[in-house]
């Protein structure tokens, strides 16, 4: 019933489309970072209006589904982009690309994890620490960015690689919509004779492989930076 | 006069903790602060250099009139840049080694380059005989030697006033001696300080005045041997006698 | 469409989802916690047999894990002779949920009790408790509460995972979404789907809010 | 079936049949109940009914999930309109032909036509991604393996309904879509659909049942055929495609000829 | 003698910190025990209950004799049920209320009923006037508070010998007397301690005798007057200029 010769004639295939795993991960975990920073200065500022409406839409990214979000953006974003039309606004509502729709819905979910992750990287820095910046007479920016930055990305690394293996295996889920990506790739391959088991199998064991190389580089590299950073294994 | 704060007022929530406070403080002064924990001593040097905002009350520091309920943040810049702290901690960065500790408010706080930031912080270290850890982090320091880091950074910065939050409470007995010799160093300097402390041998040895802090208030002010040999005030006397180990 | 159909329709689903949840959670609970305790065993060979557990799951996406858990467990047991191919969808949906999420939890509890202070242990065996005594009593609760906030996070990853269970068929939420939006040849999708959202969210928030109350409860036991 | 084997006697007598289809293919199969609805949900209540000797567990599942559960041997039988492919027939047993699809090319109104599949690659018209487990994915790429000159491009997606496919087609996203006409109409009448122009016929395809390739599944297999001969003999299956086809694809040109033509390739 | 313990040593890797330690106690005395940082006197009270396990050694406890290198689980138990310790950072269990510190050990180190054992930890409670804090969380507590509950939790199970490391070093100054203040109460009861701290007047006020320790070694031992007024070695002398705070 296995046929090793197809699982093993299919798995370069697979493996030659890991890239786009890996793209749309990288991608998602890039702008999710980017706006998580946004979101996480406007939270802990407790920007008015701007605050409490950016916590309510974070809590609900992180409440739902990201198949169910991936659909919604998957539907909804062309009748926006229509409804923009209609207000005047030159949009192309035919032309949303897959990859357009899944790099939204990812970074989106992307940027609500890691925004909470860096809130909570950001309290586990000693505050004292930015008192003691302030009073040798250092701007409250550069506090931040001198002191307690650095501090802070040491922190944040093991939840930020944990949300980045998320992502990678999340990823699994785009086929939905389109983009040929790992499991997309093994669908495909099986189709032609119904064959699913072999390229499945070839899917887990690419995914396993890609996440624990993903898992080692972020380990090496939180030692890395916590060496440099506090001179330290762990701080205390 | 240095600095001479006036009815200076602070509450957290419905808790008064700083009901008032008259303090003047003469250049070359060492002023020692004693009081029972809870009593306000920290928020009052965490008032001086704003850390903390007070609710009301005047300061006049180097002739410059501030009203403290609404500074300025140039007013506050500036006088965090005439004055330094001591934390019980310590508080080194914990991402900087012990020369870029004393570098960093050189450099970011007064804008000087980075070769003479890194000149200065090198004979300050040399001068307290730690040059040997320049590259050192705070974590492979021992405590006494990153209190004694702490020191220089802020004395580096050659401040009107340096605030000591009990400096020697979070350390090992016998390293508590190094840390009071480098403070009285600097007293016999000549540096204004005020001290925080429960160290009452350094009190009568160095301060210039003592003042006894209780419930946010000052209770009692004087040379160390009115307030230790002949205390006035009856709460005085008791906490006195309480740190006096005897039971 | 009416709203209310729409609602009505995928609450139908929700017996199916919460069933899946509730019970994957206690048996990734159980998994995890005997997982942590192989971990943490002196013993070179239990501890990387958990080690291997982790390191294969935490790269396995859960699509697949449930996948392996409906059609891999029964040619396991054809192995053995038994044949558990008639069981319950929701039977292997579990094992498939269990399994992923019990690396999650292994990790959550074995930091957790890592960072338990060590103090704690032995001021329990100063006082003449045994080891297994010092453990129920002081160190297990203490893991708990500095656990809790992970494993509310990892309870509200399973919410959302339970959506998956879409590839075998089993008729949740998502399922009942899917299913009425191609009655509807896909007509009222958007609608649909953002009402789907809506409904994991609010489960989401009645979990936020149960483990809100019960830090209140222990808000002066601070770890 | 554990007691069964455990009795052979009764084994013997009555064998459980565990039957697999896709939970996404209008009007084919989707669920219903426990169970298949749709037309191969009736077929296989025909079957079960006329085979005494067994009894059909049915259950729907995403198509993959289906395949997999089939080369697992969760499955006996998978369901659906599925067409001939080479592969198949090699990977799975298979039936003789259990209905006939009608291929229709489907656009825009007042957009670019289409009436063959060349006119897809000719007018470079756009085709609407088509799910990688669908029998219509094969079906072009064989078409384009035959025909390297008028290839067509051609994109893969995961399960969608032919709902949203056809949106697509309404919203000017894609230009052309290829469907059975029974899985086009259903979406003619709805509002997106009154926007959409249908072609004619530009061929027709056989479904078979696959089956996991097993002893059991053999004898089974001969049953199944013997009874569709006889079912297609007295109009059942007829009867059952103008319900569901919403057309009498057995009346089409060349259905003759076509029905069951690959069953013994 | 109470207490014999005869040539125990301890390493941690390579490095021996403990280097053969001799000590007897008899029923009643106080020792304590003063010596720097990291000479290794927490290793010996966490050898002496167990929480740390000797390399090589005996002892011998209420006539029971012990190979320290190689010991039963009952034995340790045992000790441990005849010992109790107090930590320098109080340790009360931080998921149990005040009173259930106390009860805790009573019921599952000494099998008593539940109600039993509240009733016992209740009247502890009050015997130190801490009654009212019975359903406080340690969080909910002041250190002197905390520690004092810790003393509570330690002699309310009747044990043959209370082992205190440091009691009153994480304490604010004015709150070490009442602590110190309870263990005098509870040496004057004629309870058997050994007290390892840097509080020197109460070595020199309860203390039946002083330990000097340095670098894994008993340097000295003598009475109060004997080891402060006129000690024998040049290391107890320099510790103990170290400690006198004057710089
Ligand atoms: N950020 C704050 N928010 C609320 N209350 C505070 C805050 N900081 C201090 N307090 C309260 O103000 C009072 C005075 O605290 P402060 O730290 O100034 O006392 P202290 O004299 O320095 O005591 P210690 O000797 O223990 O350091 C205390 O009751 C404390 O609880
Ligand atoms: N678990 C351990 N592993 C390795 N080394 C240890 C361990 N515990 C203690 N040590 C080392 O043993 C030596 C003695 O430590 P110990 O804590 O007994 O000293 P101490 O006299 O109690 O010091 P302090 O006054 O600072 O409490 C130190 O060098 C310490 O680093
Ligand atoms: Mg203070
Ligand atoms: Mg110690």
């Amino acid at each position: 019933m296995f046929d090793s010769n197809f699982a093993i004639q299919s798995f370069p295939k697979i493996l030659a489309v890991a890239p786009m795993t890996i793209y749309l991960s990288i991608i998602a975990a890039i702008i999710g970072l980017i706006l998580a920073v946004l979101i996480a200065v406007v939270r802990e500022r407790k920007v008015p209006v701007l605050s409490p409406i950016i916590g309510i839409i974070v809590s609900f990214i992180r409440g739902t589904p990201i198949i169910v979000q991936m659909y919604v953006v998957y539907y909804g974003l062309p009748q926006l982009l229509i409804a923009l039309q209609k207000w005047g606004i030159s949009t192309n509502s035919s032309g949303v690309p897959a990859i357009m729709v899944a790099i939204t819905a990812y970074s989106l979910n992307a940027a609500s994890n890691i925004s909470e992750s860096i809130r909570s990287a950001y309290h586990s820095v000693d505050y004292k620490q930015y008192e003691a910046a302030i009073s040798v007479g250092m701007t409250p920016v550069k506090a931040m960015t001198r002191i307690i930055v650095p501090q802070l990305i040491a922190n944040l690394i093991p939840n930020f690689s944990n949300i980045f293996i998320d992502l990678i295996k999340d990823t699994a889920l785009v086929y939905n919509i389109g983009i040929v990506e790992i499991m997309a790739k093994a669908n495909i391959i099986s189709s032609v004779g119904f064959k699913y088991i072999e390229t499945y199998l070839d899917a887990l064991i690419i995914y396993i492989i890609i996440c624990w190389i993903f898992a080692k580089l972020f380990q090496i590299s939180e030692v890395i930076i916590r060496r440099r950073v506090f001179a330290t294994q762990r701080i205390n | 006069m240095l600095l001479e704060i006036k009815s200076l007022k602070k509450k957290f929530a419905n808790n008064t903790v700083l009901k008032g406070i008259n303090l003047s403080i003469k250049a070359g002064e060492v002023v020692v602060i004693i009081g029972p924990s809870g009593s306000g001593k920290t928020t009052l040097l965490r008032n001086i250099n704003f850390l903390e905002q007070a609710d009301s009350g005047t300061m006049v520091f180097k002739d410059k009139q501030l009203n403290l309920a609404n500074l300025s943040n140039e007013e506050i810049l500036w006088v965090r840049r005439h004055t330094a702290m001591v934390f019980q901690n310590y508080n080194l960065f914990k991402n900087k080694t012990a020369i870029e500790n004393i570098s960093e408010g050189l450099i970011f706080g007064q804008n000087r380059s980075k070769k003479d930031a890194l000149q200065l912080a090198k004979k300050a270290l040399d001068s307290v005989g730690l040059l040997d850890k320049q590259d050192f982090y705070p974590a492979q320091l021992s405590g006494g030697q990153q209190q004694r880091i702490g020191i220089v950074r802020a004395t580096v910065l050659n401040p009107d006033i340096v605030l000591f939050d009990e400096p020697t409470s979070a350390l090992d007995p016998e390293l508590v001696g190094t840390v009071l010799y480098d403070m009285k160093q600097l007293a016999d300097q000549g540096q204004t300080m005020i001290v925080v402390t429960h160290q009452m041998s350094f009190a009568r040895n160095v301060a210039s005045r003592v003042v006894f802090f209780a419930d946010g208030e000052i209770i009692e002010t004087g040379t160390p041997s009115e307030v230790f040999d002949h205390p006035k005030n009856k709460r005085t006397k008791q906490f006195l006698s309480a740190i006096a180990e005897d039971y | 469409m009416k709203v209310s159909k729409v609602i009505v329709t995928l609450l139908n689903g929700l017996p199916e989802t919460l069933s899946l949840l509730i019970a994957s959670f206690f048996f990734a609970s159980l998994i995890g916690l005997g997982m942590a305790w192989l971990y943490l065993r002196k013993n070179p060979i239990l501890s990387a047999l958990a080690k291997f557990y982790l390191g294969i799951v935490r790269g396995t996406p859960p699509l697949l894990m449930l996948l392996l858990s409906y059609f891999g467990l029964p040619k396991l047991f054809t192995l053995v002779g038994i044949n558990i191919n008639d069981w319950a969808k929701i039977f292997f949906g579990i094992v498939g949920l269990s399994i992923g999420w019990g690396a999650y939890l292994e990790e959550a509890f074995r930091s957790a009790y890592l960072s338990v202070d060590k103090g704690q242990y032995e001021a329990a065996l100063s006082v003449g408790m045994d080891a297994k005594h010092a453990f129920f009593q002081i160190l297990m609760p203490q893991t708990f509460l500095i656990a809790l906030p992970n494993i509310e996070n990892l309870l509200i990853g399973l919410v959302k995972a339970t959506s998956l269970v879409y590839v075998m068929g089993m008729v949740d939420m998502y399922s009942e979404a899917t299913d009425l939006s191609n009655q509807n040849q896909g007509i009222y999708q958007l609608e649909i789907f953002i009402i789907l959202a809506l409904l994991y969210w609010l489960i989401v928030l009645l979990i936020e809010w149960v483990f809100r109350m019960f830090h209140r409860y222990y808000r002066y036991v601070e770890i | 079936l554990k007691n069964n084997e455990k009795t052979p006697v009764q084994a013997a007598k009555v064998q459980t049949i565990n039957v697999a289809a896709p939970n996404n293919n209008r009007p084919y199969t989707y669920p219903k109940g426990s169970g298949i609805g749709g037309y191969y949900g009736d077929l296989l209540k025909q079957i079960d009914k006329d085979l005494p000797q067994y009894k059909f567990n049915e259950t729907t599942t995403s198509q993959n999930s289906v395949f997999v559960g089939l080369q697992s041997g969760k499955y006996d039988v998978a369901a659906s309109n599925w067409w001939y492919s080479k592969d198949r027939f090699k990977t799975y047993l298979h039936s003789d032909s259990n209905a006939l699809d009608d291929l229709r090319l489907v656009t825009k109104k007042g957009g670019k036509t289409a009436n063959s599949l060349e006119d897809i690659s000719k007018k470079k018209l756009k085709l609407v991604p088509i799910s990688t487990d669908d029998a219509r994915y094969s079906f072009i790429e064989t078409y384009n393996q035959q025909n390297k000159k008028h290839k067509i491009s051609l994109e893969g997606i995961g399960d969608q309904s032919a709902g949203d496919a056809l949106k697509e087609v309404s919203n000017g996203k894609y230009d052309v879509a290829i469907y059975p006409y029974a899985a086009y109409k259903p979406v003619a009448n709805k509002a997106e659909g009154k926007k959409l122009v249908v072609s004619k016929s530009i061929g027709l395809e056989n479904s078979y049942f696959l089956l996991n390739k097993n002893s059991k599944n053999k004898a089974l297999v001969k049953a199944i055929n013997n009874d569709l001969k006889k079912l297609k003999a007295n109009g059942y299956l007829e009867k059952i495609t103008k319900k569901y086809l919403y057309e009498d694809t057995f009346k089409l040109a060349n259905a003759n000829k076509t029905f069951n033509s690959e069953a013994h390739k």
